[in-house]
C-alpha cells in the first residue's frame, strides 16, 4: 500500500519542536516522520532522533582493496617480466611502497564518497512532499510519510503546532 | 577580529547563486578572450604534433623544458587548493567557511592543466597511455603493446599519484558540492536546467542524517586527501631527486622542499583567486579583510620555512664541493642569463612579498594581497624553472656537451594556454555552481555567539 | 653455449681522431642525415663521438682523442627510470634499447652521465637514391623516440643465429661479430670481444691493463656505474709518467 | 531568539560573562602547596642519585681520554637523547598557542616545564666539544673550511654559543610564562614567601603587563623554534654528517628536528599521563587532553614515515658508491637490527595502533606508544651517532668505499652510568622546580572560564567557545 506524505513548513524552531513531540505523542514512529532544513543544525535542535552513522569503517574496507590491488600490479609486472634495470632487485621495495601507498589511498577515497552517498541514503528518486523554500528561504519542513489512512491526522497535529502551511505529496 | 553583520538566508542565496542563475555582465567577454588564448595554444600543440618537438626549444643535453616546469608549477598550485580546506576544514577554524570550494575547485582546474603538459612534453603523446598500469591487451585501435609498465620508474609513480589525486579531489568536490546544487535545483526556473541539477542532486533533502554525513564525510575525506597531497609533490619532486647525472637535483631535500614551495606558491594561488573572486563577483559581505589576514599570517611562516628548505639545499650542494656542483651554482649566480632570473626570483618569490606581509595594513587590504601574491608566483615558476634548466645544462667534465635553453613560441604559446585554461574553467564551474557554498555561510549565521566582557564584544562559535 | 658478455677496449694511445667510426656507425644503423642547422641546435645524432682534449701550453701542447660510445654500464642510471622498459639489460651485458616501446619522454636522456642518448627531434627523411642503402637489419626510428649505441646488436644476434643454425664456434674478433666501428678503425683502436671468455683478446688486456698500476680506467668511476667500455691511456716517453 | 517574520533573520545571542565573582581556582593551589607524599621523593631521591652517577661517569669517561672517539659513541648518543626529546617538549606548548586550540590549557605548563632540561644538555654536552676533531684532518664542514680564513674550531664554537642562547631562550621562556602564577602565589601566602616574590618580579597584572607578556611569549616562542632547529641543525651536521665521509644528506637536519618534535610530543604524553594517575590532578587533565596528544603523535608518526622514505629512495635509487656506504652503515649492514627496532618502535607501533579509535581515545593507550617513540628515539640516535663515532674513515680507493664497516658497540659500565644519568638528571631537574613552578598554568586555566561555556540551544546543550585575538 504506496504510502503517501504530508509537509508541514514552519518558521520557528521551536515550533518545529512542539511539531515532533506532539507526533511522538500521536503514536507516529520515529522512522515515519523526518525534518527537513536548509542548514545544517547541531544535532538535536528539533529533539529529533541522533542518527548513528558508521561512516569510519568505510576508509578501512577501501584500504584493504585498495593494498591488495597494489599488490597484484606491482609484484605480478615485476615477476611476469623480470626485467633486470639498472642493477636493481627485479622484486625492488622502496617503488613498490610508493604504489602501495597510493592505491590505498585512492580505494579509501572511493568506498568512503560510496559510503557517505550510501548513509546518507541519498539516490532517493521519488522526494515526496517538498517545498522549494525549505532550501532558499531557510524554512523548516517536518514531514510525515505514512499510510493513505492516518494522513489527515498527522496533517491536523502540524496545523495545530503552528505550522504556515502544509502540502501533500506522493512517497514512493 | 571578525566585524560581523547578521545575513537573512534569503539575502545570502540571493547573493551565492546570483552568478549561477544568469551570467555576470563581464562573463562572456571574459570567457570568450581566454578562449582565444587557449585556441592560439592549441593551434601551437597542432604544429608541434603534426612537424615534431624540434619545433620546440628542447635540445641536448637540456632535455626537459618549459612543459616540465609549468607542469610541477601546476601540480604546486594545486597542492594548496586541497592544502588549505584540507586543514582548514580539520582545524575547524571559523574563516575555512568562504575559500574551501574556491581552492578545491582551483585543485581541480590546475591538475588538470598539469596533466595537459605531460601530454605537450612527451615525444609520442597517442602512446601516452602505456604509462598507465593498464592492462597490456589490444584496446581498440592500438596494437598491444605486449608489456607491463616498469613499476620502478617515477614516471609511472607520476600518473598513479597524479590520478588519484584528481580523483579523489573530483569526488571531494561533488560530495561537498551536493546540498548546493539541490539550493540551486530549487533556485532555478522549470526547464532542462532544473532536470540536470536535480539528477546531479541525488534527492538531497536536507534531513539531519544527511546534514551529520555533510558533517563528517569532509573531515574524513580532507584526513584521506592530506596523506595523497604529501605524497603527489614528493613524487614529482622524486622525478628530479632520483637521476644521479645532473647537478644540483640528487638531494635528499627535494621531497619536503618541492612540498614547501607547492604550499607557498598554492596558498597565494588562493589569495589570489579570492581577491579575484572578491573583485569580480562583489562578495565584499562574505570576503573579509580578516581572512586575508589570516592568510597573510600562514603566508609569512610557510614563506620563511620554505626559505630555510631552499638555504638548506643550496649549502648541502656545496658542501661536498664537487667542481661541476659549484660551477653549476657559479654559473646560476654569475652568468648573465640565469644571475638575472636568479635575482628576479629571489626577489618576487621572497623578500618583496614576505616584506610586504609584515605589516598589518598590507595583508588586510586585498588589493595588496592581490599584487603580492601574483609576485609570489612568478617568483615560483622561475624557481622551477632554475631547478630543471641549469641543472641540465650540465656543466660536467665532458666540456664539449654544455647546454643551454631558450623557450620557443610554441612553448609560450601553451605556457600560456595553461594559465588561461585554469582561470576560464574556475568561472565556468562558478557559472554552474556557487564558488561559496551558501549552506556554510548560513550556518555560519546560526551557531554565531557574541560574548561581552565588560566593554569588548567577543565573537564566538558553537562546537560540537 | 656459455653466456658472453660484450665489452669493448678503447685504446687512446692508438686512436687519432680521423672518425672513420663515427662515419661507418651512421652508415651501419641507418643513422638520419643530419643538417648543419642540427649542428646549431646542438640536435646532432651520433652514436659514437669523439672528443678532443687539448692538454698542455703552447710550446708542448697534446692533442688526445676520445671515442665516447655507449658504456653499457652493469648498474646503468637509465634503465630504471624508463617507464615503458624501452630501455633494460639483457642477459648478454647489453643496455638494450626498444624504438617500438619508448614514447620519448626524455628521462634517460637526463640520467647519463656520459651523455650518450640521443632523441629524434625531426621526422627523418632520405632522398630517394639513398633508400637503397638502409640496412634491413636495423628499425629506422621515427620522431619522438630515443636511441644510442647498441653494440650493433643485430650483428651479434645474426652471427649468432648463423652460429646456432650451422654448428660452427663465433672465433674471437670476427669481422661479422665486431660493431661496424671496430671493422672501420684502420689503427686498431677499437677492440670487442666477449669478457666471459678468458682467452678472449679483450679478457688479456683486462686482466693486463686492468690492474692498479695498468693503462685501463672507466669514464667518470665515480658515478658508480661500472661501464663495460675499458679506456687505455696514451703511452708518453717524452714524459717521467709512463701515461696519461 | 528573535526573528523578523519576512525575511527570517537570525540574530545573535549574546552572552554576558564576567569573573568577578570566581575566585582564582583554590582547589589547584592546594594540589600545588600540598607536602609531596613519600614516592614523590622516593622518584626526586632515585633520580638525584642516578643524576650523580651520571656525573660520575661523565668524569670517568673523561679520564680516559679523547682520542678514540668509538669509547665516546654511547656519551654521545645519551646527550643527544636530551636535546632531540626534552627540549621537544616546548615545542608543544608553542605550536598550539599559535593554533589557539583551547583542549592544550592544562598541559601547556608542563611543556614549558622541560625547558629546564636545557641545563642538562649543557653539562653533558661540554665534553664532547673535546671528541669532536678540528677541522684540519681535512674532513667536510658547513663553514666550508679552507685553513686561515676560517678558524679550524669554528664548528665547536658556533655549535657552543647557539646552545647557550638556546637554553637561555628556554630557561626565559619558561620564567615568563610562569611569572603571573608566582604572583598569584606570592598574594596567595600573602607576602610572606620570599621565593615567590623574587620570582613574581613585581607582577601587578596590569593590562599593559599582560599585553607585553602575549608579544614577549610569542616572540620568544618562535625564537626558540629558530634556535631549535639550528642547534639540531648543527648537531646533525657537524657532529654526525661530516664525520662519514661521503654522506651528503641535506634532509637529516629537518629529519633530527622533528625526531626531536616528536620525542617531546612523547615524553610530554607520559608525564601529563603521570600528572593525571599519580599528580592528583584527575578532574583537570581529561581525556580529550590524552586524546589530542594522541592525534598528534599518530600525525607526527606519518611525518617520520614520509622523512625516512625521502631519504631512502635518494640514496637507494642513486646507487653511487658513498651513497651505498652510507645505507650499507646506518641501515642494512652491521646495524640491521637496531634499523629495524627503530623502526618498528618510532613508526610501525604508534601508527598501526593509533589508527584505532579505542587506543587512541583512551587514558592509557598515548602514554604506552610514547613510551615505544621514546625507546625507538634513543635506538634511531644511537644509529646514527654510534656508527658515525665508531666508523674508521679510510677509504680504498680501487672500489671508492669504506675499508670495513663497525660493527655495534657493546655498552660498558661507564655507558650505562651515562645513559642513566642523561636520562635522570633532566627528569630531577624537573621534579625540584616542580615543587615551585604549579604544574599546570593558574591564570590560563581561568582565562578559560572567559571563554568557553556550554549553553543551552533549543532543545540541545552546545560548547560555546570564544575566540579572543
Amino acid at each position: 500500500m504506496a504510502n503517501k506524505s504530508v509537509l508541514g513548513l514552519f518558521i520557528d524552531e521551536n515550533e518545529a519542536g512542539d511539531a515532533l513531540s506532539s507526533l511522538r505523542k500521536a503514536k507516529y514512529q520515529d522512522n515515519e516522520f523526518e525534518v527537513m532544513t536548509g542548514t545544517p543544525y547541531p544535532h538535536g535542535t528539533f529533539g529529533e532522533a541522533h542518527p548513528k552513522l558508521r561512516l569510519h569503517r568505510f576508509p578501512i574496507f577501501g584500504a584493504v582493496i585498495g593494498f591488495t590491488v597494489a599488490l597484484i600490479i606491482t609484484v605480478g609486472t615485476q615477476l611476469a617480466y623480470p626485467l633486470v634495470t639498472g642493477g636493481k632487485p627485479v622484486l625492488s621495495i622502496p617503488p613498490m611502497l610508493v604504489i602501495f601507498y597510493e592505491m590505498t589511498l585512492l580505494f579509501s577515497v572511493i568506498v568512503t564518497v560510496f559510503g557517505a552517498l550510501f548513509e546518507s541514503r541519498l539516490p532517493k528518486i521519488f522526494m515526496g512532499a517538498y517545498d522549494e523554500r525549505i532550501m532558499t528561504e531557510g524554512y523548516i519542513g517536518v514531514v510525515v510519510s505514512v499510510p493513505i489512512d492516518r494522513i489527515p491526522k498527522a496533517e491536523q497535529i502540524l496545523k495545530k503546532s503552528g505550522a504556515e502551511s502544509t502540502k501533500r505529496g506522493w512517497e514512493e | 577580529m571578525q566585524e560581523h553583520q547578521q545575513l537573512s538566508d534569503s539575502e545570502i542565496t540571493e547573493d551565492l547563486t546570483a552568478p549561477v542563475i544568469r551570467s555576470a555582465r563581464w562573463f562572456w567577454s571574459v570567457v570568450g578572450s581566454l578562449g582565444f588564448i587557449m585556441l592560439v595554444g592549441i593551434s601551437g600543440y597542432i604544429y608541434e604534433l603534426y612537424s615534431g618537438l624540434g619545433v620546440t626549444g628542447v635540445q641536448r643535453p637540456v632535455y626537459w623544458g618549459a612543459y616540465i616546469t609549468n607542469f610541477v608549477f601546476w601540480i604546486g598550485i594545486s597542492h594548496a587548493g586541497i592544502m588549505v580546506s584540507a586543514i582548514l576544514r580539520l582545524t575547524q577554524a571559523e574563516w575555512k567557511r568562504p575559500i574551501t570550494r574556491a581552492a578545491e575547485v582551483l585543485t581541480l582546474f590546475s591538475l588538470i592543466a598539469a596533466l595537459s603538459n605531460i601530454m605537450f612534453h612527451v615525444g609520442r603523446p597517442w602512446r601516452i597511455y602505456w604509462i598507465t598500469p593498464l592492462p597490456p591487451i589490444f584496446i581498440g585501435f592500438d596494437f598491444a603493446r605486449g608489456i607491463w609498465p616498469n613499476v620502478r620508474s617515477p614516471f609511472v609513480w607520476d600518473p598513479v599519484a597524479v590520478g588519484t589525486y584528481l580523483l579523489s579531489t573530483i569526488l571531494f568536490v561533488y560530495t561537498c558540492l551536493i546540498p548546493d546544487i539541490a539550493l540551486v535545483r530549487d533556485k532555478v526556473k522549470a526547464g532542462p536546467a532544473k532536470i540536470i541539477y536535480s539528477i546531479l542532486a541525488l534527492g538531497f533533502r536536507g534531513t539531519p542524517r544527511q546534514w551529520k554525513v555533510q558533517g563528517t564525510a569532509p573531515i574524513l575525506l580532507s584526513a584521506l586527501v592530506l596523506p595523497i597531497f604529501v605524497s603527489v609533490h614528493s613524487i614529482v619532486s622524486w622525478d628530479f631527486a632520483v637521476s644521479i647525472a645532473v647537478e644540483g637535483w640528487h638531494s635528499t631535500i627535494f621531497a619536503p622542499y618541492f612540498i614547501i614551495g607547492a604550499i607557498h606558491s598554492g596558498v597565494s594561488g588562493v589569495v589570489t583567486l579570492m581577491a579575484g573572486l572578491l573583485w569580480l563577483y562583489k562578495l565584499d559581505k562574505y570576503i573579509k579583510p580578516d581572512h586575508f589576514d589570516a592568510i597573510g599570517r600562514l603566508l609569512v611562516v610557510v614563506a620563511t620555512i620554505w626559505f630555510f628548505a631552499l638555504f638548506l639545499e643550496w649549502v648541502y650542494a656545496l658542501y661536498p664541493l664537487e667542481d661541476p656542483e659549484i660551477a653549476l651554482r657559479n654559473m646560476q649566480v654569475s652568468q648573465p642569463p640565469w644571475s638575472y632570473l636568479f635575482i628576479v626570483f629571489l626577489l618576487t618569490g621572497f623578500f618583496i612579498p614576505v616584506g610586504a606581509w609584515l605589516f598589518k595594513s598590507v595583508r588586510r587590504n586585498p588589493m595588496w594581497m592581490f599584487f603580492t601574491t601574483i609576485l609570489v608566483n612568478i617568483g615560483m615558476w622561475l624557481e622551477r624553472f632554475l631547478i630543471i634548466v641549469p641543472g641540465l645544462s650540465r656543466r660536467t667534465e665532458l666540456s664539449f656537451n654544455w647546454g643551454t635553453y631558450t623557450p620557443s613560441l610554441v612553448e609560450i604559446g601553451l605556457v600560456a594556454f595553461t594559465f588561461a585554461f585554469v582561470i576560464c574553467g574556475v568561472l565556468v564551474f562558478a557559472r554552474i555552481f556557487p564558488l561559496i557554498p551558501p549552506f556554510d555561510i548560513k550556518e555560519g549565521m546560526r551557531f554565531r555567539h557574541v560574548i561581552k566582557i565588560g566593554k569588548k564584544n567577543i565573537s564566538a562559535v558553537v562546537r560540537e | 653455449m656459455k653466456q658472453s658478455k660484450w665489452g669493448m677496449v678503447v685504446d687512446l694511445d692508438k686512436c687519432n681522431g680521423c672518425q672513420a667510426c663515427v662515419v661507418a656507425c651512421q652508415s651501419e644503423n641507418n643513422i638520419p642525415l643530419q643538417k648543419k642547422s642540427d649542428y646549431d641546435e646542438n640536435r646532432v645524432i651520433q652514436w659514437i663521438r669523439v672528443e678532443r682534449y687539448w692538454e698542455g701550453s703552447f710550446p708542448d701542447v697534446k692533442a688526445k682523442f676520445i671515442p665516447i660510445m655507449c658504456q653499457h654500464c652493469d648498474e646503468a642510471p637509465c634503465e630504471p627510470v624508463c617507464p615503458v622498459f624501452a630501455s633494460y639489460h639483457n642477459n648478454e651485458g647489453l643496455n638494450v634499447q626498444v624504438y617500438n616501446r619508448c614514447i620519448g619522454t626524455r628521462f634517460c636522456a637526463n640520467n647519463c652521465p656520459y651523455q650518450v642518448r640521443f632523441f629524434n627531434f625531426w621526422e627523418a627523411e632520405w632522398p630517394d637514391s639513398l633508400k637503397n642503402q638502409l640496412n634491413p637489419d636495423v628499425t629506422v626510428r621515427s620522431r619522438g623516440i630515443m636511441e644510442k649505441c647498441t653494440f650493433c646488436v643485430q650483428k651479434i644476434r645474426r652471427t649468432k643465429r648463423d652460429a646456432k643454425v650451422n654448428g660452427f664456434e663465433v672465433e674471437d674478433g670476427a669481422r661479422e661479430i665486431n660493431p661496424a666501428c671496430v671493422n672501420s678503425c684502420n689503427t686498431e683502436a677499437l677492440i670487442f670481444g666477449d669478457m666471459n671468455n678468458p682467452e678472449s683478446k679483450i679478457s688479456r688486456i683486462k686482466a693486463k691493463e686492468g690492474k692498479k698500476d695498468g693503462r685501463g680506467y672507466h669514464l667518470m668511476e665515480h658515478y658508480g656505474t661500472s661501464p663495460n667500455v675499458l679506456y687505455l691511456k696514451k703511452i708518453d716517453n717524452s714524459k717521467k709518467t709512463k701515461s696519461h | 531568539m528573535k526573528k523578523i517574520k519576512n525575511n527570517l533573520i537570525f540574530t545573535e545571542r549574546v552572552i554576558e560573562r564576567s569573573l568577578g565573582k570566581v575566585p582564582v581556582n583554590k582547589e589547584l593551589i592546594n594540589i600545588h602547596n600540598r607536602k609531596r607524599g613519600n614516592t614523590f621523593n622516593l622518584f626526586l631521591y632515585i633520580t638525584a642519585f642516578l643524576s650523580v652517577i651520571g656525573v660520575v661517569g661523565i668524569i670517568l669517561r673523561i679520564m680516559n681520554g679523547f682520542d678514540d672517539m668509538s669509547a665516546w659513541s654511547y656519551y654521545v648518543t645519551a646527550c643527544m637523547f636530551i636535546f632531540t626529546t626534552f627540549m621537544g617538549a616546548p615545542m608543544f606548548s608553542m605550536a598550539t598557542k599559535v593554533a589557539r586550540g583551547n583542549w592544550r590549557r592544562p598541559i601547556s605548563r608542563m611543556s614549558e616545564i622541560f625547558c629546564i632540561s636545557g641545563i642538562a644538555g649543557l653539562i653533558f654536552f661540554i665534553p664532547i666539544l673535546w671528541v669532536l676533531p678540528s677541522l684540519e684532518d681535512g674532513r667536510k664542514t658547513l663553514w666550508f673550511f679552507d685553513p686561515g680564513k676560517v678558524p679550524a674550531y669554528s664548528p665547536h664554537i658556533w655549535t657552543t654559543l647557539a646552545l647557550i642562547g638556546f637554553v637561555l631562550t628556554a630557561l626565559t621562556l619558561l620564567w615568563l610564562n610562569a611569572r603571573p602564577d608566582f604572583a598569584i602565589l606570592r598574594d596567595k601566602s600573602k607576602g610572606k614567601s620570599k621565593i615567590y616574590s623574587f620570582l613574581a618580579h613585581g607582577w601587578v597584572g596590569s593590562t599593559h603587563q599582560w599585553g607585553a607578556l602575549r608579544d614577549r611569549v610569542s616572540v620568544l616562542g618562535i625564537f626558540y623554534f629558530m634556535l631549535l632547529l639550528t642547534v639540531l641543525y648543527f648537531f646533525a651536521s657537524d657532529f654526525l654528517m661530516a664525520l662519514i665521509p661521503g654522506w651528503v644528506d641535506s634532509l637529516y637536519p629537518v629529519t633530527l628536528s622533528h625526531n626531536a618534535i616528536q620525542g617531546g610530543v612523547a615524553i610530554l604524553t607520559i608525564a601529563v599521563f603521570i600528572m593525571w594517575k599519580w599528580g592528583g590532578y584527575q578532574n583537570f587533565i581529561g581525556l580529550d587532553q590524552l586524546w589530542g596528544l594522541g592525534k598528534l603523535l599518530f600525525g607526527i608518526s606519518l611525518l617520520w614515515f614520509w622523512f625516512f622514505i625521502s631519504s631512502l629512495m635518494v640514496l637507494w635509487y642513486g646507487k653511487k658508491p658513498n651513497e651505498r656506504d652510507v645505507l650499507q652503515l646506518l641501515m642494512f649492514g652491521k646495524y640491521l637490527p637496531i634499523f629495524i627496532f627503530t623502526f618498528f618502535f618510532v613508526c610501525i607501533v604508534p601508527f598501526f595502533s593509533l589508527t584505532l579509535d579505542s587506543i587512541r581515545k583512551s587514558y592509557y593507550g598515548p602514554p604506552i606508544i610514547a613510551i615505544s617513540v621514546l625507546i625507538g628515539n634513543f635506538l634511531d640516535r644511537f644509529r646514527h651517532y654510534g656508527s658515525a663515532y665508531s666508523l674508521d674513515r679510510t677509504i680504498d680507493d680501487a672500489t671508492h668505499r669504506f675499508a670495513s664497516l663497525p660493527d655495534i658497540v657493546i655498552p660498558n659500565m661507564v655507558d650505562l652510568m651515562v645513559i642513566f644519568g642523561a636520562v635522570s638528571m633532566p627528569l630531577f631537574f624537573i621534579l625540584i622546580i616542580s615543587k615551585y613552578v604549579p604544574v599546570i598554568s593558574l591564570w590560563e586555566n581561568r582565562e578559560y572560564l572567559l571563554y568557553g561555556s556550554h549553553e543551552k540551544y533549543y532543545k540541545t546543550e552546545v560548547l560555546v567557545e570564544g575566540k579572543p585575538y
